[in-house]
């Protein structure tokens, strides 16, 4: 796609660099690095400045870094996925990792094993989701039948996290196959960790976080990019070296962004669920979009995987810094 | 008032009787007054109004445009409040034909008088028949599936008089009832109207601004003064009936009554 | 001092007359529908050409052609789910609005007739009007779980104020001659409403009644993007999928749906008030000359 | 055959009079307000006794006394941020509606004006009106980017068409007689509009208002989950966020601020509503006594 | 037709000058019809009617309610298309009083008049005396802040009026202009009528049932009939102005007028 408009692609001399995120726990590598000024300093060197955006959808996210509207974003695996299929593998391109694990199935209290889901719901966060996935194929490997409509042996209902929490908390839904911090809070409601996808996962990692770009902005404007992977990596290593502190700050910021606040405990038990990585592992999405598409949620792809991942600018840092390198697919 | 009263023929050929001025008052207006707005936009519209018209009585009302007839009418029917004083019908049922005519848009000339008919709750079958007549009498039979807005400015006026007879009311408040129509017509509906009048015992106010009409229906005439509306002069009309619009009497009493309206209102004219 | 009385020839027979044919309904059709063709046509041909002009790239923005045939391979694929879905959504549509309309036009009426209601709650009226549906999901949830009357909840909020909005300005609207003409033909009470507020109210009831289905369809829709119930399909969560899935084509055919949807309920609409209109003699800017 | 003439006492002096004073504003206001505080007693009441029953627990359905106090907290905090949600959201309303308010009335206007105009997109603007929010979102997003124009766009399409279908039928309803009227004195063309048909629309257009207001609020509301401008907060995200957090006490408080907002637009739109009806002497069910 | 014809005083005094019946024809009505409806509501409202209005002419029309009058002035306006014929005023402009006041209810009457006045272009400067001056002229001085429904029927009446002679039009058209008037207040209107009609040379087609009014005011009456509208017969009032309503000429004329239009009139009454 060619956007010529040159305000709104950001990188002129004195330009912004537009970066997206979500007010959400799975975010703490964006929430802490904007807090602490990371990224506005790395980019002041190249005398850039940051426009970082917040959203509430992957799909409102997408549209906006496809249109042009933005330039990195810190997002999911699936709509990822998505915007690289749907743009024939020309549009995002995967530069780094940012959070590993934070999903799980949780379920009633009285839910003993996954033959009690039989005939049950299960809410995800949206149909062709990452959890939504990994339910969805998760529950066809354990020999149930599931679609899309919500048929099937287990009902899987794609719908806002708002009304799972709601209809889990009055019992209206058997479990939910969420992210942090909804693991936490349907804990908290009396609900209790069925399968924690980790368990699914090789060594327990999976992508839940990463930072893509567009691909344009990465072929134009390199030196913009390694200044926000520097960034990035700062960040990470603050919250791994640091992590009451980042759990503070994670805290503060949501509250300044949401208005709304995670009771501490909750708060504890989610961000201890999660990882936070420089690694994408790439693997993990490409067994993800695998899932997705044996499943029918989605339709083959057809450009391949392995282009959506550009490491070699994370790597360049990660070998300055003495850390071990990354790889793609 | 009795539910069998509107099934009295209007056709029933009876011998012409003098009007049942039975002398009860039917409508007693005492020390009536009337104002509107406040502030430069004050109208007095009537002051201290004393008027009484007797069952079975035709009264008209006649005075300067403006002057507070229909306010006064507005008054009887219960449609407005007088700012001093009080007006009693004495639990009459009271119909009241518009200076403009009000039929409904949305209805039929039928349909018009036929709601009157079913607002008192006479029987489907019997209003058909009683509506037909209604129109025929006002000389607009076969217009019955006409709308208002497809009648000509005399014939709404005429749908509006059907629909005024249609309620059969004790007391009938008539605001210029016949200002749009021709002679011819206005003489017909003159007739009809002196005929239920006379048959059904009814009790009228009828306002004009045509002396002659007056002269020709009423049994007594008031004249209203303006600025502020206020009863002036009476005039007994002891004419016997059955009088007619060309009658010499008639034109003469109306020469007459001309002479001296003139003479008040230009006494008084703002 | 004497008329010379000029006599002229008289008609020897009054004339008769035909009454003329209604005009044809083929050549009413037509000029309703070239304007419409027209504007279609205008509307495909801007679209193609920005398509064209590779201003966004077809995946962001897909043209015409792709759209029609992805609209034309839904509407035929053998599993009918484009036609399950409306067929949900649509029967959601109606029931919620005939109940909306109910609640509405009682509220309405209600809040016309007596002053302490109105002063009490007629602005309340508007405020719930200006609620968005989804803040109302977590009540609809709790009287009713995840259930289709969950969503009729929903749509019932979103629209019955509106109805009763349009109803309780056609009633302060009604000419007051009319009112006072029923007075004295004896409608009081209830034979009021009936015979005379409401038959005067009814053409501006009838057009605000597009704006209540507008608010149950956007609340509906709305709702469907939140909440699924199992095993049923339906357009606003095809629609949402259709987003997350990235499937620009897909969306826009499905807003041309929803547009084609619209556009039936406006012309059912339309052509009632147009008929109690013009039957009443309102015949708007058709009674001047242009 | 000659008339007793009766004279009658005749007044000496023509009377004088004064004008009366007008209604105390207290008493109007009192009048006006009596009704709201009781109301607002009743629902609080039911609202407390459901609450205090105990049929749902309360981090589902908390009472009046902890969302009151959670909206006290809020209204007091010092950091101002419900304030400046607020402010945020009421700007982007306003200015979103006072745009969708020139665009919708121009298009009103002219699809009322011209018959090949309305044959062929009159039902398209019903068609747009029922277009749920979220599917513009895309095209907002592809038109505007991540700007506050996204929003505002999202408001102008949910409010325009709403506006627009109230000012036609509106102009719809002018009595020919007026009409004609205008024609004879002369207003054709724009003097028509400016001195007949729009005057004639006004009451109408001014209570339909109220529908635009609500779609603007609600599209707005919907569009502040779209996007959201840094360091900007809004009543649309605040509410989305409270839901998703499940902070059931919070999204009532914040509901509680939109109704009320909705209640202030309703008073302003209603009293300038009746004023222009009350002077033309529309005084509706006021005309008959009750 | 020129801007500065509204500037011409109306209270100008000047010695009363017989009418300008130039002869050239101001209006020509040709073979023209207007059917309504269809079906079993269709109506034939006018059927093939011939008429000239001279330049300068007082034309009144005379006819039973329904016969097509109003429906005539509207082709005229052309408010109206006829089905058959044509209707020329060689673009003169043409002025409307409506049967039906229509005062625009949102303006008070000052500004209903005045915008007759900004319509034609008059500068705000000198329309503020010309409003006065005109209400004035119909008695309601010092009403000018009232709005339409805060007036009575004759006085909405007179405030149409005022309007329709701001509009300096060439030819107007009054349809029972001074039905709702008391006989003091209508004499005065038929002086003013008749004073700016001989002054600015006006055209007037003047519907009225008030025969004595045709003859007080008109060079010719043309009497319609009924079912359909047909011109019947017309007469030329030759009688020497000005005229009075009281004068014994124009009383034996009415009278004699009367006797004939009843005549027709009963002979096609449906
Ligand atoms: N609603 C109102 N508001 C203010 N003034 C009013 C109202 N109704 C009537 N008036 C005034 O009251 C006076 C009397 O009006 P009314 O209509 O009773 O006169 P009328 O005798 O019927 O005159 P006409 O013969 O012209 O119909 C007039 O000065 C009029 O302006
Ligand atoms: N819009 C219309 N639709 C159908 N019929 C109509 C319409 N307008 C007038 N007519 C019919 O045409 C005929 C003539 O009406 P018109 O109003 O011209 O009569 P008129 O001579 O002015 O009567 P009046 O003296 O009662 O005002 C009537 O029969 C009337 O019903
Ligand atoms: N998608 C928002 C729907 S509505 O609340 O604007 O109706
Ligand atoms: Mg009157
Ligand atoms: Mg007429």
């Amino acid at each position: 796609g060619g956007d010529s408009d040159a305000s709104s692609s950001g990188s002129e001399d004195g330009g912004e660099v537009r970066l997206g995120y979500f007010p959400n726990l799975t975010h703490g590598t964006p929430l802490v690095g904007l807090s602490e000024g990371f990224y506005e300093d790395a980019l002041a060197e190249d005398g850039a400045t940051l426009v970082a955006q917040d959203f509430n959808s992957g799909t409102d996210t997408i549209e906006a870094l496809l249109g042009g509207g933005l330039d990195a974003t810190y997002i999911g695996p699936s709509p990822t996925v998505t915007a690289f299929a749907q743009s024939g593998g020309e549009g995002v391109r995967v530069i780094a990792g940012a959070t590993s694990g934070g999903a799980a199935l949780v379920v009633q209290s009285e839910i003993e094993t996954i033959e009690d889901l039989r005939g049950e719901i299960v809410a995800t966060p949206s149909v062709g989701n990452t959890q939504d996935i990994a339910a969805r194929a998760y529950f066809q490997e354990e020999g149930f039948e599931t679609d899309t409509d919500g048929g099937g042996d287990i009902s899987i209902l794609g719908q806002d996290n708002s009304v799972t929490v709601q209809a889990f908390q009055q019992g209206d839904i058997a479990g939910a196959w969420v992210p942090e911090p909804y693991v936490a809070i349907l804990t908290d409601a009396g609900g209790k960790v069925l399968l924690d996808e980790a368990e699914l996962w090789p060594e327990g990692q999976f992508v839940t976080t990463q930072l893509i770009v567009r691909t344009e902005f990465l072929e134009e404007e390199p030196d913009l990019v390694a200044d926000l992977l520097n960034a990035h990596v700062e960040s990470t290593s603050f919250i791994n070296d640091n992590p009451d502190e980042a759990k503070t700050i994670i805290g503060e910021q949501l509250l300044e962004l949401t208005q709304s606040e995670l009771p501490a405990e909750t708060l504890t038990s989610a961000f201890d669920s999660l990882t936070f990585t420089n690694d994408p592992l790439a693997s993990t999405l490409v067994e993800s979009a695998a899932d997705a598409e044996s499943v029918e949620v989605i339709e083959p792809i057809e450009a391949d995987l392995a282009d959506l991942y550009d490491l070699d600018p994370l790597n360049e840092i990660l070998a300055e810094a003495g850390e071990e390198e990354v790889t793609g697919p | 008032m009795t539910s069998t009263r509107f099934l009295r023929p209007l056709t029933r050929s009876s011998t012409p009787r003098e009007p049942v001025r039975s002398g009860g008052p039917a409508v007693t207006i005492t020390g009536v007054s009337k104002e509107f707005g406040a502030g430069d936009q004050h109208t007095v519209a009537l002051h201290d109004v004393d008027m009484t018209v007797h069952e079975g009585e035709f009264l008209c009302l006649v005075g300067a445009s403006g002057c507070g007839k229909s306010t006064l009418l507005n008054l009887v029917a219960g449609l407005d409040v007088p700012s001093a004083g009080s007006v009693d019908v004495g639990g009459r049922k009271v119909a009241f034909m518009f200076q403009e005519s009000a039929l409904f848009p949305w209805l039929t000339l039928h349909q018009n008088v036929d709601l009157a008919l079913k607002l008192q709750g006479m029987p489907r079958a019997e209003r058909g028949p009683r509506v037909d007549e209604l129109l025929a009498m006002v000389r607009l039979g076969g217009r019955g599936n006409r709308r208002p807005h497809e009648l000509s400015g005399g014939m709404r006026q005429r749908g509006a008089l059907a629909r005024v007879l249609a309620q059969d009311a004790d007391v009938v408040l008539m605001d210029e009832p016949f200002a749009a129509l021709d002679a011819m017509t206005r003489d017909n509906m003159h007739d009809e109207l002196e005929r239920i009048w006379t048959e059904v015992g009814l009790t009228v106010v009828f306002v004009t601004h045509n002396v002659r009409e007056a002269v020709r229906l009423g049994d007594r005439t008031i004249l209203m003064e303006s600025g502020p509306g206020r009863v002036k002069r009476e005039y007994n009309i002891n004419l016997p009936r059955p009088r007619h619009h060309e009658d010499v009497a008639v034109a003469e009493m109306s020469g007459r009554l001309t002479e001296e309206l003139k003479a008040e209102v230009a006494r008084h004219v703002r | 001092m004497s008329a010379d009385v000029l006599e002229r020839a008289e008609p020897s027979t009054p004339p008769t007359f035909e009454a003329p044919r209604p005009r044809g309904l083929g050549a009413k059709t037509w000029a309703a529908t070239w304007p419409k063709l027209l504007a279609v046509g205008i509307a495909v041909g801007v679209w193609q050409v920005v398509a064209l002009s590779g201003w966004k790239p077809d995946y962001l923005l897909p043209g015409p052609g792709q759209t029609f045939s992805r609209l034309w391979e839904a509407a035929v694929d053998p599993d009918g789910r484009l036609w399950s879905s409306l067929g949900t959504t649509l029967r959601r549509g109606l029931f919620g609005f005939f109940i909306a309309l109910l609640l509405g036009s009682l509220l309405g009426i209600a809040v016309s007739r007596w002053r302490v209601l109105r002063a009490g709650i007629g602005s309340l009226i508007t405020g719930l009007q200006t609620m968005p549906s989804v803040a109302w999901f977590p009540l609809a949830l709790l009287l009713f779980g995840l259930t289709e009357n969950a969503i009729t909840f929903v749509i019932v909020l979103g629209a019955a104020p509106s109805i009763a909005n349009g109803i309780i300005s056609g009633i302060d609207e009604v000419p007051p001659n009319l009112l006072r003409a029923g007075h004295m033909l004896g409608a009081r009470g209830v034979d009021r409403y009936r015979y005379v507020v409401l038959p005067a109210a009814l053409p501006s009831y009838v057009s605000g009644l597009k704006q209540g289905w507008a608010f149950s369809w956007r609340s509906l829709l709305a709702g469907e993007l939140l909440v699924s119930v199992p095993g049923v399909v339906a357009l606003g969560s095809d629609m949402s999928n259709a987003r997350n899935l990235g499937q620009a084509d897909l969306v826009i055919a499905l807003m041309i749906v929803i547009l084609l949807i619209g556009m039936v309920v406006d012309v059912v609409f339309s052509s009632l008030t147009n008929r109690i209109r013009r039957r009443r003699g309102l015949t708007g800017l058709d009674s001047v000359p242009s």
